[in-house]
């Protein structure tokens, strides 16, 4: 495997397409929002893919709704999973037994590892040398700091954004080439929404929190309704919140009812004092 | 004044569209205070007062699910009214801060339920394939969580930011402390949407795992992800894939409709 | 699934039956030890059952036993196991292939379990709530104080240990005939002989301890037994005492003695110093 | 005198048959002390002396195999004497709570042993299906573990209760400990036992697992059973089970008889 | 299985080639090395072994080989696992169907448990107990003291060595012979390599160590590259300093070069202080 | 003069050659004291000398990849250097220790590279079958590792030990750290040399997921070892082995010479 970035285009997305996927990324954070985080922008960069890939309207609406769900990866990154989200939609696209699910596994599996990798990259040191260096000039009144503030910063930031689009889609590509040659897709399918599937879990364990803070007993026995859940099953008050939220998409609750729900409920807490 | 409450008013739009920009860090104090400061005529000022808010300010930034004070309105209003006063860099960070803060719960308590109104509606609009409505209930959500800066910031600078300040501090505390708490209940809601385009009998066990792996063991997700990844392949290794596991097969058959269903 | 706690009895057990478990739960930690805990009292509440299920004299000596071996569970919830076990002995008793080790691997696996949820609700909550309301008011030389107290514990206390019973045997029954429907009861033996064979094992590490106290060395390079035992493997010591008993019991020793052997032990090395 | 000490002496059996009764609480100071009040002729004394013991003792409960002071003796004896005394409530502590000290190390010396004895009494009647004699082995088993109580408190009533408490104080100190050293010892033969019912090939490395779960990683019981029970599903659907693994079967073949029997 | 530590001796290795093994492992740590440890002493108490079984000269240089691969062990107890090594080696070169791999997985697998126990009980133990004898006595100027502490260290010491040559050939001759009987050789062989993967990845984590002391940003937000990169994955610094190598190794660069790049490497880090 | 520098010098003689003898504490300062003793005419001081440097420097043994520092030319210095100055037990230890530092640092910079370089001699002598050479340059490299001793003791003997200290004091602090740094990477390449004689598809994510147990959780490789026994178990049991799973033979094909061998 060598590391050109090129792959071949012998399908139907061209190199252009990805060009605009790199594009429409860039407002990729604008609409972040507490209840799916990066869905909405992460559609709408793969719009033209998807657009192109699936003619009729039902296939397209079918295909935006399935991007809508829950994502969330440092956005100087986005565009690496959105290569292989596209890879994956083309595979989908042209081949008749191609799991569709898989789409979505793969994208889970990658939202906890590429975070943490771009977190660390771009929050945790280059956006600290950029500010470090920035700061230095700007106190003494240099222009320069800002100017040499956002240039440290913004040049790999695009480099790599652009770089991650073609990465994304080559590593997509020649991995489900590589998959269908072997006769194995069905297994790696499975492989894919069971890691898929570990990462959700460990997610929601990891970005939701609730805490019942009501006192029980006083004095030295004192403690919380959270320390006494927890001391059954440490995550029981997620697993609980999650679970009654999940619970309640079944019963076919409309989800902008589920979060008014929510946000009376965590207000009403805030009010009582029983959560915080 | 009105040019200037204009061009301050620019300056804030500016900065709440970091996130349209590719969060490319122009909303940074070091960046907006520059701006501020050719407005009020002395830039000069303005590049140290960004500067040194910019320094106080190095750990609010949002990584996951944190959520810092509003700088754009902190910066705007704390280096136009410490210029405009006369007052130092450190006036910057005395009144910027405060400002901050008031706005981060004018944001989270009016802003973040009309952007998730939007949000919604992109949902709509993608099933009727109305792109041009997508896209525009998309632009609208983003500068909606903004709303409250978007507004303060012209009339603070206009007003006296004092004024303006006092009447934002009247919202009771406890509905910003519910916004908080609900702001951290709501991933939730976008988990259980993705875990149900997920879900089915054979990997449900391991949306368990991942979950108590982290709960009991206090391991990142990147951990779970990779010995999710190890026990996949070792699994694959041992042939545990491709047949149709007789039992799985019988169970799914049985429980279908039942229990699980139900959860 | 309603929440219904009524099931239908079309077999031998009767809703009379269940009763007499419940009441003669009530003596359940009368006769707790720390050889075998729960033990005695958790056959003595069976004892109806069984009786009606084995007429036998044989069948009868051989599945009391069968419920003699250790148990522990929070008592106020006694009831639930008790109804599980009420119903596998009904299966056991009127089905050719059913295992009968199940119902004890299903005893074990829910014991650590039951007695975190039942232990911090009722030890945890209850209890404190009921002390705290008593004493304020005894404090003050009121006779309603000791009153409240006996009664805040003890309504939900028999309400549930009432229930239970019910709901641990309908449980029990229902999950019995659709795992037999399914064809499946092997699978679901062995599944439960293995969680139970798990519980065991973490519940001895849990529940047992021993402490080699001898120093070894001096000054700074003093440590325990203890420690460098446990310094190479975290568990050695009780593992070891495990693996003894568990040595002398397949030699066929007598539990009385291999008891009167520990107690020896005990003072020996209380007397020495080396166990503390 | 003699009246008095009869009725304490049934207010101590009450307490010591707080497990016959449903693990009811029955035998809390705060039930105990007012009973002893009204038979020294002071019931107020007796709730008060009562509620300040169960507030001293709240943390005194047993859970798992933490072995509390004996609380009946104390109470009893505590609060009688701080009565007849004259003395407050503080009393009853100072008074009551070295006796609990006592008669803990009494019956753990003394009661567990004779306990331990009809425990293994009822084994053997289960086997010859003489019911009765097993019933009555259960009813005195309870009773037996609370000997010393049962003894002392009339008598320590009777003789003035510091007598009694310095005579006992003559067990020497290496008996208790030694003996609460073998309380902690003997699960290990509870569950021994209870292992060799459940012990075949198929199953021992899970019983290890379970122990190096809690050993290596610290977590609950119920820890281990979450993840044993995950652990299962995933193998249920992946078809572990139902086909007699024929390795597993030459194994067990091959060392029957072998090793392992002899562990 | 009684205890005796005689075994027959019915192939071609006999007590006196085993006896020159014992007398061979007495120099064992003379060449201890960071690189692979006790490999070449390993290698030269197995000499005699290795010489009987294989008269073929290339035979023997790839036994000598396979020894000379990594290994680490207490050296007091370093006869056991030669002991083991030697009861595999005459297996191997006696059967035809023996899979040679096993014999460096076995010794993998014992690495670290035996290191575990060995160090406890002579360095952590018999040590301090000499050394607290020895020194009290030495330090009243009684001669007597050195005299001790070499005595109660080595009476104990070379015992235990001389009897591990012999139970380790015991030990491995039995069992190869059993699961040979049973036709298992496959399956054991495939465990044996399983576990001693798992050793061997978790002792390169454990003895490996680099650590990047790079600062990155200032005050409050500083933090080592190190510190970034064990944020991300803990561990991932080692994991990628023994890719490197690794890849190294693959595309045939002679060890000895690499082990000159990674000293150049060492003191530049030094020098420049990105290393510590 | 000279007769004892000779001496002096088989006594560290000796002290190096400890591994060669079995590590049997020959090197320890309790034997070497009084061997010094003995040549500087007061036994009795190098005894007692010997015990109160052994017990300073109780905790200086390798185990596991600790390397501590050279005790036996701070002994052998120390203690020679005390005698003949007609000072204390202490001044053993003030002069002795910071010896035993400076020629750590010589060892580790001079012998280690040496020494390795005859390590890998004798793969080359394996190869060829020249056992004679073999066993040589094992002699030798043992030896080397001290060279820096092994020259410094007489030297430093003879000409006082100040001069010699001093000059190897010169070694820039970096190459030391250097070497230290070093000496922690080598086992890398131990490992990976090692791990490629095992290294196959089937067994590889077991590397990683030791690795990774360590990693996250701490644990000690015995610990790794334990669960990776009853995990192999379990999979005996449930028949994962002795079929060829189809999957794996498939993917065997598939990705041989493909990304992994690579790697
Ligand atoms: O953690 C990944 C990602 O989460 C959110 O999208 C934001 O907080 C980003 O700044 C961050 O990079
Ligand atoms: O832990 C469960 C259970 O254990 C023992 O039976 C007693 O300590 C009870 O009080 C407790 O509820
Ligand atoms: O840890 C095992 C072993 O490692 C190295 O070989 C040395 O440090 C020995 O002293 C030690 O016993």
């Amino acid at each position: 495997m060598s590391f050109s970035v090129h792959s071949d285009y012998n399908k139907i997305i061209t190199k252009k397409d990805l060009k605009k996927v790199f594009w429409r990324s860039i407002p990729y954070e604008h609409s972040w929002n507490y209840e799916r985080m990066g869905n909405v922008g992460y559609t709408y960069a793969m719009y033209p893919i998807l657009k192109k890939l699936y003619p009729e309207k039902d296939d397209l609406a079918r295909a935006m709704k399935r991007h809508l769900t829950l994502y969330n990866v440092t956005p100087y990154i986005s565009t690496f999973p959105l290569g292989i989200s596209a890879a994956m939609e083309e595979a989908n696209a042209t081949e008749d037994d191609f799991e569709t699910e898989s789409i979505g596994a793969v994208k889970s599996a990658l939202m906890g590892p590429l975070s943490g990798i771009g977190d660390a990259f771009f929050w945790g040191t280059l956006r600290v040398i950029a500010t470090g260096i920035g700061c230095t000039l700007a106190l003494k009144g240099n222009i320069l700091g800002p100017l040499l503030f956002l240039l440290i910063f913004n040049v790999p930031h695009y480099a790599l954004r652009y770089l991650g689009t073609f990465l994304g889609y080559k590593l997509g590509s020649e991995s489900i080439e590589k998959i269908t040659a072997s006769g194995l897709m069905g297994s790696v399918m499975e492989a894919a929404s069971i890691v898929g599937m570990m990462v959700v879990g460990a997610m929601t364990m990891d970005m939701t929190a609730i805490n019942f803070i009501t006192e029980i007993g006083s004095g030295e026995e004192a403690t919380t309704l959270q320390e006494l859940l927890t001391g059954i099953v440490p995550g029981l008050p997620v697993l609980g919140l999650f679970g009654i939220v999940y619970w309640m998409l079944k019963k076919k609750l409309n989800p902008l009812l589920i979060m008014l729900i929510m946000l009376v409920f965590g207000i009403i807490g805030a009010f009582f004092g029983f959560l915080g | 004044m009105v040019l200037k409450t204009i061009l301050v008013f620019l300056i804030g739009l500016l900065g709440y569209s970091e996130w349209l920009l590719g969060t490319s860090y122009i909303q940074r104090p070091i960046v907006l205070g520059p701006l501020v400061g050719l407005v009020m005529g002395d830039m000069q000022a303005g590049i140290i007062m960004g500067a040194t808010l910019e320094l106080a300010m190095i750990g609010a930034i949002s990584v996951g699910a944190y959520n810092p004070p509003d700088l754009i309105s902190g910066t705007i209003l704390g280096v136009s009214l410490a210029i405009s006063s006369g007052a130092g860099a450190d006036a910057a960070l005395t009144l910027g801060i405060p400002i901050a803060t008031v706005m981060l719960a004018v944001d989270t308590a009016l802003g973040q339920p009309i952007m998730l109104f939007f949000i919604h509606r992109c949902d709509k609009y993608a099933e009727t394939g109305n792109i041009k409505a997508f896209n525009r209930c998309m632009f609208i959500a983003g500068y909606a969580q903004s709303i409250g800066g978007i507004i303060c910031i012209p009339l603070a600078f206009y007003f006296g930011s004092d004024a303006v300040t006092k009447l934002l501090g009247n919202i009771p505390d406890f509905v910003q402390t519910g916004m908080d708490i609900t702001a951290a209940l709501l991933p939730a809601l976008g988990f259980a949407m993705l875990a149900q385009t997920m879900m089915n009998k054979k990997v449900a066990p391991f949306f368990f795992i991942g979950f108590f792996l982290v709960a009991y063991f206090n391991i990142s997700t990147t951990g779970a992800a990779v010995f999710s990844i190890l026990m996949v392949l070792v699994m694959v290794m041992f042939g545990a894939f491709g047949k149709t596991g007789g039992d799985a097969a019988a169970i799914e058959a049985e429980v279908d409709g039942g229990d699980f269903d139900e959860f």
